[in-house]
């Protein structure tokens, strides 16, 4: 059975969500935390076996679909995926077990079951057809979700968000077929294994062209500036729910694709764009921060500060060393837990008042204390503050980024402070000082079942803020591996003088300096 | 003695945790004993970690697990106990414990008792990790692990405006400090290879000046936020909104300080860029200065106190940037206990005069608190640097090692900075104790505090006036790893000349101030008197308008940018043109629907024109094709 | 001139097309569409026949036969549709035809 | 000298019988000049030695189209003029000319260009209708049937689509029998 365990991950919940139209609706919320609490512990035991001190695929499985075109179903998991699958399963777990009295549980549950195989697929695939299905099915159920439950302009925002979206990804398409295209002239076979495309060397001119097709694709899924107006306008609109996983999980798709796809494929055109994609980033981070600060709805603040970090994650991928990579994979998962818990937050007062409009509140803290400290940390979190998930991955994004700019690094530094001005700002602004609106005296503090969800969040966050080594060492060991490949495929000076190698003298040499302490 | 150092080092945690189990229930006794007593307990075990420093020079070095490891990059949770960290270790647990003791009582009615005791033991163990570290990663944990109490703290009474206001203004300074203090740090990780201080200390001996320039300016613009020097300094007097243990001990004695030791943990550093650490004491000169002259009008008691912290930080910074890390060490030291011992002082003199600030509306309290009255006018005195209390040993220190290194004009300004201490010191003393009674007319009922706070506040006492006697037990500990200058002005006239020129100066301007504030015309200002109308007044009760250009020139300008992107360029521009290509699709849509008129006969004449179109490119494309060869030849004739 | 060459021929059928095209136009009756049609057709077949001719190549007159083919059946399936529509709509006018409106 | 003659004079025929057809509003006339013009076209195939062609030319579309076409006339209420509004002429005009020349000239290209091989050359000492009854059996053999099943079924269809009510005569039906029989017709339309 773990041989088959992707497999299972993948459609487990898409078969469990067939059943579910038979499901009765009363116990439907009951059966969607059981399949997606079984779905979790898959997860989890995938974790467990997982090998981390292999820097290669794992769990692979091959099942031919078009051989002449040399399309396959192939699934594989190395570090790089494995933690933002757990966090797939995890959220949709608490997604589904804190999920509210909306209309239609059923049609919702049954959706997020069917988001979870095309979340989970994209991530595993290995053969960039499969990968693109999947890629473009998980706007489907998205498209529904803010279709359907959203807030008064969902059906803009729900068109905006899908149209936008699958016109970048088809020029992703198109970047795809010509990959292919070069692989069959380059070694007379159809090939759509990205594994098989790793072994592909380029010419630079190819790279740069390539390289931009799969950007626009994945930095509008991102979104980086200018691509990011889409965001805002899905995450308003969405429900609690639907930005939860929005935010946590389907916006990593894009930073792990670059990751998975442009670093290793186009090593050289990755070098090449690492300025303009970092500019890009710095303005994303500074930008999208100020913005974030004019806000006067909450949710679309933590839309545009989850915005801003995601700058920082792509400036950790374009730092293209181990420390950077590794730190921008951290930070996916961190910002996951930390954005998608901050939206739980947001659509916990929403259902208590039923506005998202910061001056509707003040003084939270005195009748919602326990609420209060769980923003707080979280707050605390986003802001990156040491001992929290965040500040790992901010801190390796960063370091690795300086080695390759110090302005530039220094500039999207500012990330902390301005950070620091809103989300500050805006807690002032809901919990402190008196409480001045009547609506506000008499609300209930945070109930049980929405302490399901969020405690978990907090205590991963602190865990793996104070000990991320269980997750940063098979990340480590994978991204060493890419890392070197890029190292060998570049072909300019440059790249081979910008990609360092992963030489093990210095490494040896740092475990004999712990041996000593 | 590795469990000396865990449990000095976690017992304040398990305070915090312990109190924080309390935090949503109402106000124990016990939320506030069980963390004094753990901080007891770290005292003791950062007592015996003293006493095997001193008596074996052996140094203590753990690494707990690794935090951070990936590439080349290899953080650990590791700790040192050296000559250096245990005299921080010692400052902060003896402050801290003392300042929960007297915090007992002085929170004794506030319904956030439980809360309070969470943050402050919170900042306690934040504070041992700075201090502990020994990397500067864990510096940096700590760094902003006190940032943050600072904020729980100064905002404490977040129900208050101005409270939550003054602690997020104190974050988000820090915040911009913290930024040199990371850029600092990746330079060091860069150019190093390593974030720990034995690593990388010694890898600066052989690097070349402009890095360790940069890394020295970088690291020492963390320092300024933490140590609010100019100009990131107006955090400090509003954090004084938070209550006064927290400003006891945050923002007098250790958080502040952080910056200090920074520069010193740093020495070996900062020996090797000698530039740098003058522009260090240049800067420390005018804060000392600059700070002095704020307090010398300002009407809030706090206040004061706060700005003659960040004068006294002045100082401290002029002995570690003229490379006089010891003194620098032992003034932080010497400062902590008087300087707290102050702000407890003041603490009490609130409590009596129910959160009354303003020393005009005091006068003659010395009748009601006699203890409150000895202590601060010892802690005043030791603030002044008079023989033989703390202050003189440490403070006369930095001057003479000012006077020594040839740097006159920073002598000048200390010793000008010497007077106005100990004018404003006693400024607040005359108003506050003496004098006239003038609280009567508020209807205040002042009462002395609590037996065992003032119990309390006695260790601290006692040190303020003889710490001074530790000066070479101290000396002989840390020039184990400090450099082991010893500052003396060798001729034995000038020592003496200047020793009881200053002595006398200092006295002169205590006389100067009690007799000013001490008569029986002083009133409660009310902004007739020419004095307040003068423009200097006003330059310094209003902070040289400092405040009041960064509330004019940045906050203002960044939230006004803030709506200007969010309203005109995010919806206006960007989105917009998004939407406007959107907006194309659909108008050709809507424009060529006519077209579709359903009417055979158009229908026919378009595709006419479609085949019409199609075969014109057809023929161009035929023609091109075979004329390729001409028509190249053409073109590179025109020069294409 | 007096030397008759496929470009005379070319020409010819030139100009029967564009009087084709000019009733396929112009003609709201949809039968004189497809007189129109045929005419269309016809110009074609000439170009096929003569090119044919000159090149010595019998594809020509091949594909000239299928193009009859064609027209024939068309004109029967057409007819029969036309007939339909006029049983229904009592008239076979373009005009009326308007359901495919956008 | 003679081929010559009979083209031109051809010629001219044909333009003016298909001017004509586009012409007229009289579908009469219009079916009587295309019938005309459809004859004249048979004969420059015979000039152009494609005999078979000019016979089939004559039998498939003066025979057989042209018939169908004057029956189906019968359905129609002919001597009623079909109101042709026009747009811009001109337009027309210039589209289907322009439209022509551009056919031609691509016709003409590779011709001119010399660059075409006979496929099929003729064989020599065969007879026209000799030779396509070779060409027509061996290489386009499949077209060839290909093209009688679709004349099949277009005949097929074309009975099916005209046959319908076929036992109906509008001439014979009272005005009233007729108006219920389009109400009818109306009703199902609105269900379906």
């Amino acid at each position: 059975m773990i041989d088959h365990i992707l497999s299972i991950l993948i459609f487990f919940p898409a078969l469990a969500a067939a059943l579910g139209f038979v499901v009765n609706k009363d116990s439907m919320r009951a059966y969607g935390v059981a399949v997606a609490t079984i779905e979790f512990v898959f997860a989890l035991w995938l974790w467990l076996a997982f090998d981390s001190t292999v820097s290669g695929m794992q769990f692979m499985e091959q099942i031919a679909l078009v051989p002449t075109f040399g399309i396959n179903y192939t699934v594989g998991v190395d570090g790089i995926s494995l933690f933002i699958i757990i966090l797939a399963a995890f959220f949709t777990m608490i997604g589904i077990a804190s999920l509210t009295d909306t209309k239609d549980v059923k049609n919702m549950i049954i959706t997020l079951l069917f988001l979870q195989m095309t979340m989970v697929g994209v991530f595993v695939a290995l053969d960039a057809m499969v990968f693109y299905v999947f890629w473009e099915l998980s706007l489907v159920p998205m498209l529904y979700i803010i279709g359907a439950w959203g807030g008064p302009l969902r059906i803009y925002a729900s068109v905006k968000f899908f149209l936008y979206t699958f016109a970048g990804s088809l020029v992703m398409l198109v970047g795809m077929l010509f990959m292919a295209y070069f692989y069959y002239q380059a070694t007379g076979q159809w090939s759509f294994a990205i594994l098989d495309w790793y072994r592909l060397i380029l010419p630079e001119s190819f790279q740069l062209w390539l390289f931009a097709a799969f950007f626009i694709g994945f930095a509008i899924k991102v979104p980086m500036f200018p691509f990011h107006t889409w965001l805002p306008y899905a995450h308003g609109q969405a429900p609690t729910i639907g930005s939860v996983i929005l935010a946590a999980i389907l916006l990593k798709m894009g930073t792990y694709a670059f990751i998975r796809f442009s670093l290793p494929l186009f090593p050289d055109a990755s070098v090449f764009f690492m300025y303009p994609i970092a500019v890009l980033a710095i303005i994303m981070i500074i930008y999208t921060a100020m913005v974030a600060y004019a806000q006067k709805d909450i949710k679309q603040l933590v839309a545009y500060s989850s915005v801003s970090h995601m700058g920082v994650i792509i400036l950790g991928t374009f730092a293209l060393n181990v420390e950077g990579i590794s730190g921008s994979i951290f930070l996916m998962i961190a910002h996951g837990v930390v954005s998608g818990a901050l939206f739980l937050l947001v659509g916990v007062i929403y259902d208590r008042r039923h506005t998202k409009l910061m001056s509707e509140f003040g003084g939270l803290a005195n009748v919602m204390p326990r609420y209060a400290t769980i923003f707080g940390v979280m707050m605390m979190a986003s802001v990156g503050m040491p001992l929290t998930i965040n500040f790992v991955g901010e801190f390796l994004s960063l370091i690795g980024f300086y080695q390759q700019s110090h302005i530039l690094t220094l500039l999207a530094g500012v990330a902390i402070i301005v950070g620091a001005i809103y989300m500050l700002a805006a807690y002032k602004k809901m919990f402190f000082g008196e409480v001045t609106k009547e609506e506000n005296k008499n609300l209930p503090d945070v109930n049980r079942r929405e302490l399901i969800a969020l405690v978990p969040l907090v205590a991963v966050t602190i865990w793996l803020g104070v000990y991320p080594k269980p997750i940063l060492e098979p990340i480590n060991t994978s991204v060493e591996s890419i890392v070197e490949l890029m190292h060998e495929k570049s072909i300019t000076e440059e790249a081979k003088s910008r990609i360092p190698t992963v030489s093990k003298d210095i490494r040896i040499s740092r475990t004999s300096v712990k041996e000593a302490h | 003695m590795e469990l000396f150092l865990y449990t000095a080092l976690f017992s304040p945690l398990v305070g915090s945790l312990f109190a924080a189990l309390f935090g949503a229930s109402p106000r124990t006794k016990i939320a506030g004993i069980v963390p004094s007593i753990l901080l007891g307990v770290s005292l003791i075990s950062s007592s015996v970690l003293l006493v095997l420093v001193l008596t074996t020079g052996h140094t203590l070095h753990v690494e707990m697990m690794t935090w951070m490891a990936t590439g080349d990059l290899y953080i650990p949770f590791g700790f040192v106990v050296d000559q250096v960290s245990v005299t921080m270790m010692m400052v902060v647990t003896l402050v801290s414990t003392v300042v929960h003791v007297y915090a007992i009582g002085y929170m004794d009615h506030d319904k956030g008792f439980n809360r309070f005791f969470s943050y402050l033991s919170a900042f306690v163990f934040s504070m041992m990790v700075l201090v502990m570290s020994d990397n500067f990663a864990g510096l940096f944990i700590g760094w902003e692990g006190v940032g943050l109490c600072s904020w729980l703290l100064i905002g404490f009474w977040y129900q208050k405006e101005s409270a939550t206001w003054a602690a997020n203004e104190a974050f988000i300074m820090n915040r911009i400090a913290d930024l040199g203090m990371l850029i600092g740090i990746f330079l060091v990780y860069w150019n190093t290879g390593t974030l720990q201080y034995d690593g990388a200390f010694a890898a600066f001996a052989n690097m070349d000046t402009d890095t360790l320039t940069w890394i020295g300016i970088f690291l020492f613009i963390g320092a300024m936020g933490k140590s609010a020097q100019f100009p990131l300094h107006t955090w400090l007097a509003d954090a004084m909104e938070g209550p006064t243990p927290v400003s006891a001990l945050i923002h007098a004695a250790t958080m502040v300080t952080a910056g200090v030791y920074l520069v010193v943990r740093s020495n070996e550093l900062y020996s090797l860029i000698p530039h740098v650490g003058l522009f260090i004491a240049s800067l420390g000169a005018f804060v000392a200065i600059f700070a002095a002259s704020m307090a010398l009008v300002n009407r809030d008691i706090k206040r004061v106190i706060a700005y003659s912290t960040l004068s006294q930080l002045g100082y401290m910074f002029v002995a570690a940037g003229l490379g006089a890390y010891w003194v620098a060490l032992f003034h932080l030291m010497a400062h902590a206990f008087f300087k707290a011992l102050l702000f407890l002082g003041a603490g009490n003199v609130m409590h009596a005069m129910d959160s009354e600030l303003d020393p005009f509306k005091m006068g003659g309290l010395g009748k009601k608190m006699k203890g409150t009255m000895i202590m601060m006018t010892l802690a005043s005195v030791a603030l002044a640097g008079i023989y033989p209390l703390a202050g003189f040993f440490s403070k006369d220190l930095i001057l003479e090692v000012g006077f020594v290194e040839n740097h006159y004009i920073i002598y000048t300004v200390l010793l000008f900075t010497a007077g106005l201490t100990a004018f404003y010191s006693f400024r607040i003393v005359a108003l506050i104790f003496h004098g006239e009674e003038r609280y009567k007319l508020f209807g205040f009922h002042p009462h002395e505090a609590y037996k065992f706070m003032l119990v309390a506040m006695s260790p601290l006492l006692v040190l303020a006036v003889i710490a001074g006697s530790f000066k070479m037990t101290y000396f002989e500990m840390v020039t184990y790893i400090l450099p082991a200058t010893e500052y003396h002005v060798h001729n034995h006239t000038i020592y003496w000349i200047m020793t009881i020129g200053t002595q006398l100066f200092v006295i002169l301007s205590i006389f100067y101030a009690y007799k000013k504030y001490i008569s029986r015309d002083i009133k409660v200002p009310d902004g007739t008197s020419a004095m307040e109308n003068s423009f200097k007044y006003k330059l310094l009760i209003n902070q040289y308008y400092i405040p009041y250009f960064y509330e004019e020139y940045l906050v203002k300008p960044y939230r006004e940018l803030s709506t200007l992107f969010w309203t005109k360029v995010d919806q206006k521009i960007v989105d917009a043109s998004v939407d406007g290509i959107a907006n194309i699709f659909y108008q050709t849509g809507e424009n060529t629907r006519a077209m579709q008129s359903g009417n055979l006969s158009t229908m026919l004449k378009w595709m006419v024109a479609g085949t019409v179109a199609l075969l014109s490119l057809a023929v161009v494309f035929g023609l091109a094709a075979r004329y390729s060869v001409e028509i190249k030849l053409f073109l590179s004739g025109l020069g294409v | 001139m007096m030397e008759i060459g496929l470009n005379h021929y070319l020409v010819l059928s030139t100009i029967l097309f564009s009087i084709g095209l000019v009733g396929v136009m112009r003609r709201k009756n949809l039968l004189m569409l497809f007189f129109a049609t045929e005419i269309l057709l016809n110009s074609v077949n000439i170009s096929f026949a003569a090119i044919s001719h000159y090149y010595g190549d019998l594809t020509g007159q091949m594909f000239a036969f299928f193009v009859i083919a064609i027209a024939a059946s068309e004109v029967a399936v057409g007819l029969g549709l036309l007939i339909v529509w006029h049983k229904k709509h009592n008239n076979i006018d373009l005009d009326n035809m308007s359901t495919m409106r956008g | 000298m003679f081929e010559a003659v009979a083209f031109y004079l051809f010629a001219f025929l044909t333009i003016a019988m298909f001017y004509i057809t586009v012409t007229t509003s009289q579908a009469l006339y219009a079916l009587t000049a295309l019938a005309a013009g459809m004859i004249f076209i048979s004969a420059f195939f015979f000039i152009l030695g494609a005999d078979f062609l000019g016979a089939i030319q004559i039998v498939v579309y003066s025979g057989a189209v042209m018939a169908l076409y004057s029956f189906g006339m019968m359905f129609f209420d002919t001597t009623r003029e079909v109101k042709e509004r026009q747009g811009n002429s001109a337009v027309v005009l210039g589209l289907s000319i322009i439209s022509a020349i551009l056919v031609v000239v691509i016709f003409a290209t590779p011709i001119i260009s010399d660059n075409i091989t006979a496929l099929y050359p003729v064989t020599e000492g065969a007879g026209n209708t000799q030779e396509v009854g070779m060409v027509l059996f061996t290489k386009y053999l499949v077209p060839f049937e290909l093209a009688a099943v679709m004349l099949l079924v277009a005949m097929v269809a074309g009975i099916v689509l005209a046959g319908k009510k076929m036992d109906l005569s509008l001439t014979l039906m009272k005005e009233h029998e007729i108006r219920m029989m389009r109400e009818e017709d109306k009703n199902k339309k609105v269900l379906s």
